[in-house]
């Protein structure tokens, strides 16, 4: 099972990776957005694998720890402002700039 | 103290001219004159005391931990400099007054004069390395706002600059030499350090130390190669010349030989090279002076020279050679002050500098041109001057120098050399511009003497040369020996202040040199033809002034090169790094753990497979884009699966609302972006992008696989046992984010408080085209509302809220929690938005936003700042059992304020982004144009 | 526990939420609540200030629950140097703002302390998540900031910056997830005493972490090759933000100091980070001084001035000894606070050009040209290192701080820098002062008045400069307390001191 | 036989879960592709409830809840795109 | 024994039925009778499962455990509104004049 | 009391599902979802302004137990129609005639059409006279939209009279 969460994190990291890496706006929002759930499953995963154990002070013996699971939750929702805030970012460059080009090509020398 | 004062007195009085201008001119130059008599004054009390045998200093701390303290010592060296100083800038400040026209602005030159003799007195008066490298650097910086006076003249521009970055390079030479001489000597008290010469000398630094700091003087005393700013900075004004180019600025460079004289010289090293420069200075200098057809040109030239002698006669490192030096500096301020001051008042009578139409003057000037006769003649080295003095003295010490063994005979030769292109110049000075004919086409005809007050200061300098040249032990002696003394540290050898020594090689030396100066003067014709001729060496500003342009074509170059604007290659150096710096520690060791592996199971194998398939069709969709946010969709359900899989059923409860809130903000703004079948990047770009992804997307792989297979031991048993006890919830992971890390929590409303902030800000006035038809030309539907689900929305609504009071409620003891269900609250609110519209909806009710938010940030913080009521820190948690009858007993933690202060927040913040961004359409806009 | 050390970050908070409730009632109410803000703030940081002088390391234990488990403040002497930073940087530039900038947009007032709140947190903070949310909000309130007032370029280069910025923080949280991953602790001083005790095993997962998080920091600090968002950013947004952006790349300078100083050590099982330091410096300080030669425009040249300025301070932290952080630790306001005077005084040059702008070309003759010729003579010569500055100073002290083998690099590269900044400046200067032409345009000339933040910003290298000795007192203090984490161990752990 | 059951439903699921993905994958419409993705979330729901009754935890009803209602609004927002472009007028 | 019984039924009648409609989502030719499948048999297939959990909680833990049905009512409210929307959306991309897909 | 509980049925309902919620049925937990049952409807009232008036809530049963059978039978029938031979399906739109006035009856009229054997509502025509059904599988109209409107649209009627 490590090895299919290690190459889920890599499949999604890698593709975030690209469309970030593309030359439009709505790409590069596609892509943080999905590097964003990558890297939120990746710190999940620092607190490893468990199953069926959530953790609740009320289950008895080992549960999953409940550490990363905070620092996840805190993590989306900071992600999620900041995805909001750059797609509305790009929605003003839009209406500013007349163009959602973001390779630099039509700047001036 | 009152040595500080003497540095403190000029650069204080420096803000009494430009205060005073207002009063008029020649109240300005009263108050310059009257700061620079005081500060000669008390330089001359101080000079008493020296030379009483008690030399003033002071000592105080200031950068104490490196060694840098505001020490001054007025000894012998700095006793002339400190007298010549103020003494000719006495002298300048009375001429300026005449020289400069109704428009310039005097109180500017009079303040600037007095920070540069502030400066320059400090570079003398310093008992500290690095104090007189602060002064060094004060000279070069208050010399370029002096040679840029003329500013609205490009050559004056162009001087100062050079001067500036010639000696500003000299100074960063010299800080290096100066620190490495510190490191040798243990200290940068230069008193201490004069007396280490033999340990520096031995010290394997020395030679890198003697380097740096000759080129320091080097720069500084426009010494070959460095002599070419000098001539470019006659663009100034010409009492601005006169002071910088006879007593002062360029002087600081052989003051500094002189002053390290005991710890540097003494070697081979020192003699060939300072002596090689000086010698090839005084020569190369002489032979351009006699070229120049510029007046202050030629006494640039003549300066160079000059220089240069002064240099070689430190070079030949004997203590003779050192007293000669050190009257030359006296000499050459004298005669060369006034000569500036001559063709100053030339320039301002004539209206012109150039000497091919300058002629016959003498007849319309004659008592300025007796003095510049005098002037010239001291610089020529005419008996009776004082210049005849020190170059007499140069000329006997050249016969004694035995480092050059055979060839000990180039020495006087080159002197001589030197002796005679002086004389020719210097005759050149007088016989081509007072005699020679008449004036051809003068801007001003017919010329008049100056002012009376004009000629005064060239008076009393010519007066000087005379004095000085006839009785010199009287006049100078005093100084001078003093002056020398301190230079070579040690008790001087018998020497003679006379003008007769008798018949000997040196006068016949200067008997040559005048004899053969009027010959080549005579000649002159045939040589300028000659000299046009001659394969010219390449000209230094110019090529200096080349190397400068390349070398910003070089930095725009690597500017534009460095930085198009683009993001792609920004965030591909970035993401380059990052790809680097996680796989070269990965790629070499073993990276697999030596924890076991958990069996995959079938449903899990499928679904991880699935969200990877999902995760790529994003990618291949981007260009469809409504498709890629169904594939993000699918991605963010699988991942909301994953964590519930492995025993997260809050963070899939937040994945889960977060991911649709972020689909509808991309749905969205996806109406207003544009659809452009646009060529793809360049291949090349596409296989950077392949790379860099899969390098990326490798290493966090192999971390998280490394990190998977390798035991962990967590604070979170802490968390744990102390969640029911300590915190009141059982849901360990709410109680983590409201109470044993609440304060993260508050950071993040905080920061979703100031993303919505901004978001709000950014949609102001925001004009975007909003399409008449969907990207394949279709008009949109008819109907705004569908009847079905703006019916079902009315019945959700209430549901909706009942389960988010309940996840709010539930969520300090099982899944759940203020965030989530603010989430909940708000998407259910944006459904009514959806199925009614934004303008029936806010009929109903208009929520205010800003506010919502606001409180409850500031509710969140309250409840942790009530802890401080009672000296509990902050966000410190509270709860307790309460009883009531029906309702049995339940519990109250301060913990759900906090709570709800999230929950408000989380509301107002999709409420005020989703609500104005679907308003953006309600606007009257004027189509904008789009690329 | 002392409950002064939360106000740095709650005084701002409140104001901004104040503000925010005030938005509707006009920008009056508001400039009061900043500005009084601003001096609470500044008091409250001295306060602090004299507090860690004493080399006392203050903790504060949120919510009560001890480290490692809870979120804990630790004020040393370097956090307490940064506050008062940030508080002195704040006052004038918030001042500034108000003469105009402010009402560009409804929010400034509420972004801008918020923004205080993220710097002053990321100063205070022991727990490595802690920081992570910090910058957020700091980030967070940076890009409104940036583009506060709006207009093309801003938005052109605050995507740039945003874009780039989020990458990092995933970065950010990759590192974090791997450190959590191998060491299981997030405070600060736990992971450092983790990682000293780590197992061979273990290293390659925390060398990869460790340079992850320099390269995150890096980005901040705007280290080569990650600083390509800077300039055009800086020269972009508004005077009074660049002027507070001036701060800006120092909270990635000061989390590189804090993180390698105290986790990964030099001498610790893995010292690559450490090690890397140096040379970066030196790269990005050559790299950034030809920009600023090579800059046409007065607004970009300063933003690359501030690129040259964090490559200074990583060289002398790069030294890893007292002296050279301490050099840097004295080189850290001064750079501030005068790329912030510069930016300010160049809003006033800017306008006094009118079409010609910050193009560095020639524009009419300046109003007041002595007046403002001075004070960018002051903050030149302050920038370029020409004494008596406290950048000369400061260069000083830094050159002084390198040993052998290594003391050429930084000596060549460092003292090359400075003589291209004194080209590069006198060029500017000239071009902006001597080369003019025509009359000074219409317009109420600049009063004394409204310079006044520019000016107190510009002289504050003088005051460096005097006050040299005891600031360098301090800031040995700081280096040492920096160079032996023990007593930040044991302060935070509630340890013994052996 | 409990066992056997939830084996056999978890399969049927992931099935189902596999179908739906090939529908998003193949389209050809985007209406075709809404349905899948909302059939999808549907089948996630039933695959949570499976998981609490496999690992006896209730713990996941919230989730499966939130996702009802989630991929509800998900569809309409999407719907509503394709209808009006604008989702919220 | 007989709950377990009842249990297992339902699970599989549960999975069979989510199964069946996705079957019809992939098999049927057109999108209005792929529509079909999912709104009626994906949603039994839900209930029946969550059935087989309200069967199985309220034998666990001795009380009756019925919030699973909440979901149920849920998906009841709405699939059909989403049905309705996707085919209203459909119809509206096959309406006059338009080219049918976007691929 | 209108003012105070404006939905007096529908908060009962809302007690209801906060019972199911919770899972409980104890004092404190009906103490509070009374609580939010009738707290709730307060504020959410003001978005549902165009309420039904419900009659006759024993129909309403009835109509609700026949509800759930015929989905169960319909979701027999599209098995069968699923798993078969696709080639033999007779797809068709059909449009149904509407005597409901009420909108949020029509609505639950789409609802039970699009959950019952082998149609899907697609559209409430603009004037809410009609609404197109699309039937997998269909020998004749008639019968079939007869038995729609015996069904589910009369029961409809009665409970929803205005
Ligand atoms: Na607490
Ligand atoms: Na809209």
């Amino acid at each position: 099972m490590e090895a299919l969460a290690a190459l889920i994190i890599a499949v999604l990291i890698g593709c975030g990776t690209y469309l970030t890496l593309c030359a439009r706006t709505f790409s590069v929002v596609l892509g943080l957005s999905l590097m964003s759930y990558a890297v939120n499953l990746f710190l999940f995963f620092s607190g490893r694998l468990v199953t069926g154990a959530p953790p609740l002070a009320t289950n008895i013996g080992a549960t999953a720890d409940p550490l990363p699971q905070a620092l996840g939750l805190t993590a989306i929702v900071i992600g999620f402002g900041m995805t909001a805030f750059v797609v509305i970012l790009a929605l003003r460059a839009l209406g500013e700039l007349g163009t959602d080009q973001v390779d630099g090509e039509d700047e001036k020398p | 103290m009152n040595v500080l004062l003497l540095v403190l007195l000029p650069l204080l009085g420096a803000m009494l001219p430009p205060l005073t201008i207002r009063f008029g001119r020649d109240v300005c130059t009263w108050a310059g004159m009257a700061v620079t008599a005081c500060t000669l004054m008390l330089a001359a009390v101080l000079f008493i005391q020296a030379l009483e045998g008690s030399p003033a200093s002071m000592h105080l701390p200031w950068l104490h931990g490196i060694g840098l303290d505001l020490s001054l010592r007025m000894d012998g060296l700095a006793a002339l400099f400190a007298l010549l100083v103020p003494g000719i800038g006495l002298l300048v400040i009375i001429y300026a007054r005449y020289y400069l026209s109704e428009k310039d602005p005097m109180g500017r030159l009079h303040g600037l004069l007095l920070v540069f003799m502030s400066s320059m007195l400090g570079v003398a008066l310093s008992d500290n390395l690095i104090l007189m490298l602060i002064f060094w650097e004060s000279t070069s910086l208050s010399s370029f706002l002096l040679i840029g006076f003329w500013q609205h003249r490009a050559d004056a521009r162009q001087g100062a600059r050079m001067a500036l970055i010639v000696t500003g390079a000299g100074g960063l030479a010299l800080l290096a030499g100066f620190l490495l001489l510190g490191q040798m000597a243990g200290t940068f008290r230069i008193s201490e350090i004069l007396a280490q010469g033999d340990h520096i000398r031995a010290h394997s630094l020395y030679v890198p130390t003697l380097m740096l700091i000759l080129i320091g003087a080097f720069t500084k005393s426009a010494q070959f190669p460095f002599h070419f700013w000098l001539p470019k900075a006659m663009a100034a004004p010409t009492p601005i010349s006169a002071y910088l180019h006879s007593a002062t600025m360029v002087k600081a460079g052989v003051f500094l030989l002189a002053r390290l004289y005991p710890v540097l010289s003494g070697t081979d090293l020192w003699f060939f090279t300072v002596s090689g420069v000086g010698l090839t200075t005084l020569l190369m200098g002489a032979y351009a002076a006699i070229f120049q057809h510029d007046l202050k040109g030629l006494l640039a030239y003549s300066t160079i020279s000059h220089l240069g002698l002064i240099v070689l006669l430190f070079g030949l490192d004997t203590p003779l050679a050192a007293v000669a030096g050190v009257f030359h500096i006296i000499n050459h301020a004298t005669f060369k002050a006034s000569l500036f001051m001559a063709a100053g008042i030339i320039d301002h009578e004539t209206g012109t500098r150039d000497m091919r139409r300058l002629n016959g003057l003498w007849k319309y000037m004659p008592h300025t041109a007796a003095l510049a006769m005098i002037a010239a003649a001291a610089m020529a080295g005419v008996p009776l001057l004082n210049g005849f003095l020190s170059k007499e003295m140069f000329f006997a010490e050249t016969l004694h120098v035995h480092l050059l063994g055979p060839a000990w005979m180039l020495l006087p030769a080159a002197a001589t050399l030197a002796g005679i292109f002086a004389v020719a110049y210097s005759a050149r000075f007088i016989h081509d511009v007072f005699f020679n004919g008449a004036p051809r086409d003068l801007p001003r005809f017919p010329p008049h003497e100056p002012p009376r007050f004009m000629k005064i200061p060239v008076e009393i300098l010519a007066g000087a040369c005379l004095l000085v040249g006839i009785l010199p032990a009287l006049t100078v002696g005093p100084l001078l020996d003093l002056a020398a003394t301190s230079v070579t540290g040690e008790t001087l050898p018998p020497y003679s202040l006379a003008i007769w020594h008798g018949f000997n090689t040196p006068l016949l030396m200067s008997l040559v040199a005048l004899g053969g100066g009027f010959a080549v003067y005579a000649m002159r014709r045939r040589l300028f033809a000659l000299h046009e001729r001659l394969p010219l060496a390449p000209d230094a500003a110019a090529l200096f002034n080349a190397a400068e342009e390349a070398l910003i074509r070089c930095a725009r170059a690597f500017l534009h090169g460095l930085d198009n604007g683009s993001l792609q290659r920004s965030a591909a150096l970035l993401l380059g790094v990052a790809a680097l710096v996680m796989i070269l520690p990965l790629a070499g060791p073993a990276i697999t753990g030596p924890l076991p592996l958990t069996p995959i199971d079938g449903p899990s194998l499928m679904g991880a497979l699935l969200l990877m398939a999902a995760g790529l069709l994003t990618v291949l969709w981007h260009e469809h884009r409504l498709s890629a946010i169904m594939a993000l969709s699918v991605v963010g359900l699988l991942v909301a699966l994953v964590f519930v899989r492995f025993s997260a059923p809050d963070l899939a409860l937040t994945q889960l609302s977060v991911e649709v809130v972020t689909i509808m903000l991309l749905l969205l703004a996806l109406f207003f972006i544009p659809r452009r079948h646009k060529p793809r990047s360049r291949p090349s770009g596409r296989f950077r992008d392949i790379v860099l992804s899969t390098g990326i997307g490798a290493g966090c792989g192999l971390l998280a696989w490394g990190m998977l297979t390798r035991p962990l031991d967590s604070i979170s048993t802490f968390f744990m046992e102390q969640s029911i006890p300590g915190g009141g919830g059982a849901n360990v992971v709410n109680v983590i984010l409201v109470d044993f890390r609440g304060f993260d929590t508050l950071g993040e409303v905080t920061v979703l408080a100031v993303a919505a902030v901004g978001v709000f800000a950014m949609l102001d006035n925001l004009r975007l085209p909003i399409p008449a038809h969907d990207q394949d030309g279709r008009p949109w539907a008819a109907e705004p509302h569908p009847l079905i689900l703006s019916q079902m929305t009315r019945f959700l609504l209430p549901l909706a809220l009942l389960v988010s009071g309940f996840l709010f409620l539930r969520g300090h003891n099982a899944p759940g929690g203020g965030f989530i269900a603010g989430l909940v609250t708000a998407v259910a609110l944006i459904l009514q938005y959806m199925a009614n519209g934004t303008a029936w909806t806010q009929r109903q009710w208009r929520l205010p936003f800003h506010p919502l938010i606001a409180v409850g940030v500031l509710v969140a913080a309250a409840t942790g700042a009530a802890s401080l009521l009672v000296s509990h820190p902050f966000l410190t948690s509270t709860f307790g059992h309460v009883s009531l009858p029906i309702v049995g007993e339940f519990e109250l933690a301060s913990a759900m304020l906090f709570d709800l202060g999230v929950f408000l927040t989380v509301v107002g913040v999709i409420m005020l982004i989703l609500a104005n961004l679907g308003k953006l359409t309600r606007r009257k806009i004027r189509p904008a144009r789009i690329r | 526990m002392n409950h002064l050390i939360m106000i740095p970050l709650l005084l701002p908070l409140a104001a901004g939420m104040t503000n925010l409730l005030l938005v509707r009632k006009g920008i009056g109410p508001q400039r009061l609540v900043s500005v009084l803000t601003a001096c609470g703030l500044l008091a409250a940081t001295l306060l602090l200030l004299v507090r860690a002088e004493t080399g006392h390391i203050d903790t504060y234990e949120l919510g009560n629950w001890p480290a490692p488990f809870g979120i804990i403040l630790v004020l040393d002497r370097l956090s307490a140097l940064m506050l008062v930073l940030t508080a002195f940087l704040t006052l004038p530039v918030l001042l500034h703002a108000c003469s105009g900038d402010d009402k560009l947009g409804r929010d400034f007032h509420v972004i801008f302390p918020l923004q205080i709140m993220g710097l002053n947190g990321a100063f205070l903070t022991g727990d490595l998540f802690n920081l992570f949310v910090f910058f957020e909000i700091l980030l967070i309130a940076s890009y409104c900031l940036a583009l506060h007032g709006l207009g093309p370029e801003r938005t052109r280069n605050a995507l740039r910056y945003v874009v780039l910025n989020l990458i990092g923080s995933s970065l950010f949280l990759i590192a974090l997830g791997t450190l959590y991953g191998v060491c299981g602790t997030l405070n600060m001083a736990d992971l450092a005493l983790k990682v000293a005790g780590s197992t061979p095993d273990q290293a390659p997962l925390l060398r990869a972490a460790g340079l992850l998080l320099l390269a995150v920091f890096g980005l901040k600090a705007a280290i080569l090759p990650l600083f390509l968002w800077l300039p055009g950013l800086y020269a972009a947004v508004l005077p009074s933000v660049a002027a507070l952006f001036a701060i800006m790349t120092k909270v990635g300078v000061y989390a590189i100091l804090r993180t390698q100083s105290l986790i990964f050590t030099n001498h610790g099982p893995v010292p690559e980070a450490a090690g890397l330091l140096f040379p970066v410096a030196l790269a990005t300080l050559a790299a950034g001084s030809l920009c600023v030669l090579g800059s046409r425009r007065l607004r970009v040249l300063l933003a690359w001035l501030v690129i040259v300025s964090v490559g200074t301070l990583l060289a002398g932290i790069g030294l890893w000894n007292v002296a050279g952080i301490s050099a840097s630790l004295y080189y850290l306001p001064h750079s501030t606070l005068v790329t912030a005077g510069l930016f300010l005084l160049a809003d006033h040059l800017v306008r006094q050009r009118g079409p010609a702008g910050d193009v560095l070309e020639p524009g009419p003759t300046m109003s007041r040209p002595n007046l403002l010729g001075s004070l960018f003579l002051l903050g030149a010569m302050a920038i370029a290192g020409l004494p008596p500055l406290s950048g000369f100073i400061g260069k000083l002290l830094l050159l002084n701080a390198a040993q052998a083998p290594i003391a050429a690099w930084l000596w060549l590269v460092v003292l090359g820098g400075s003589l291209i900044g004194i080209i590069a400046l006198g060029r500017c200067g000239s071009v902006l002062f001597w080369k003019t032409q025509g009359d000074p345009l219409s317009g109420p000339p600049v009063s004394w008045l409204r310079l006044a933040p520019a000016a107190t910003l510009l002289l504050t290298a003088v005051a460096l400069s005097v006050m040299a000795g005891p600031v360098t007192t301090y800031t040995d203090a700081a280096a040492e307390q920096l160079l032996a984490p023990d007593s930040y161990i044991n302060a935070v752990l509630g340890r013994e001191t052996p | 036989m409990l066992t056997t059951a939830i084996t056999v439903a978890f399969f049927c699921i992931a099935a189902a879960l596999t179908l739906n993905f090939w529908r998003l994958f193949a389209g050809p419409t985007l209406p075709d592709r809404i349905l899948a993705l909302d059939t999808m979330a549907i089948n996630t729901i039933a695959l949570l409830i499976l998981l609490g009754i496999h690992q006896n935890l209730t713990e996941y009803f919230e989730a499966a809840l939130l996702i009802a209602m989630m991929g509800f609004i998900g569809t309409v927002a999407l719907c509503k795109y394709l209808l009006r472009g604008d989702i919220i007028e | 024994m007989l709950s377990e019984a009842l249990i297992s039924l339902f699970l599989l009648i549960g999975g069979a039925f989510a199964l069946i409609g996705s079957i019809g989502l992939a098999r049927l030719p057109d999108l209005f009778t792929r529509l079909h499948g999912p709104t009626k048999a994906t949603t039994l297939g839900v209930g029946g499962i969550l059935i087989a959990s309200v069967l199985h909680f309220s034998g666990q833990e001795h009380a009756l455990s019925l919030h699973e049905l909440l979901i149920t009512l849920f998906l009841f409210a709405t699939a059909p509104v989403s049905a309705y929307l996707i085919a209203r959306s459909a119809l509206h991309l096959r309406g006059p004049g338009g080219p049918k897909d976007e691929s | 009391m209108k003012r105070w509980l404006p939905q007096p049925m529908f908060s009962l309902f809302l007690l209801l599902i906060w019972l199911l919620l919770v899972n409980s049925a104890a004092p404190g937990q009906i103490v509070l979802g009374a609580l939010l049952a009738v707290t709730i409807p307060l504020f959410t009232i003001r978005f549902w302004p165009d309420q039904p008036c419900m009659r006759r809530p024993l129909t309403l049963i009835v109509y609700l137990a026949v509800f759930f059978w015929d989905i169960v039978v319909a979701n027999l029938t599209v098995a069968r129609l699923i798993l078969g031979p696709t080639r033999n399906l007779r797809p068709t739109f059909i449009r149904l005639p509407l005597d409901l006035k009420n909108d949020f009856a029509i609505t639950l009229l789409a609802h039970t059409i699009s959950l019952t054997p082998g149609t899907v509502s697609a559209q409430v025509a603009e004037d809410r006279r009609s609404l197109l059904i699309h039937v997998l599988d269909l020998d004749d109209e008639a019968p079939l939209v007869n038995r729609i409107k015996q069904r589910y649209e009369a029961p409809l009627k009665e409970i929803f009279p205005c």
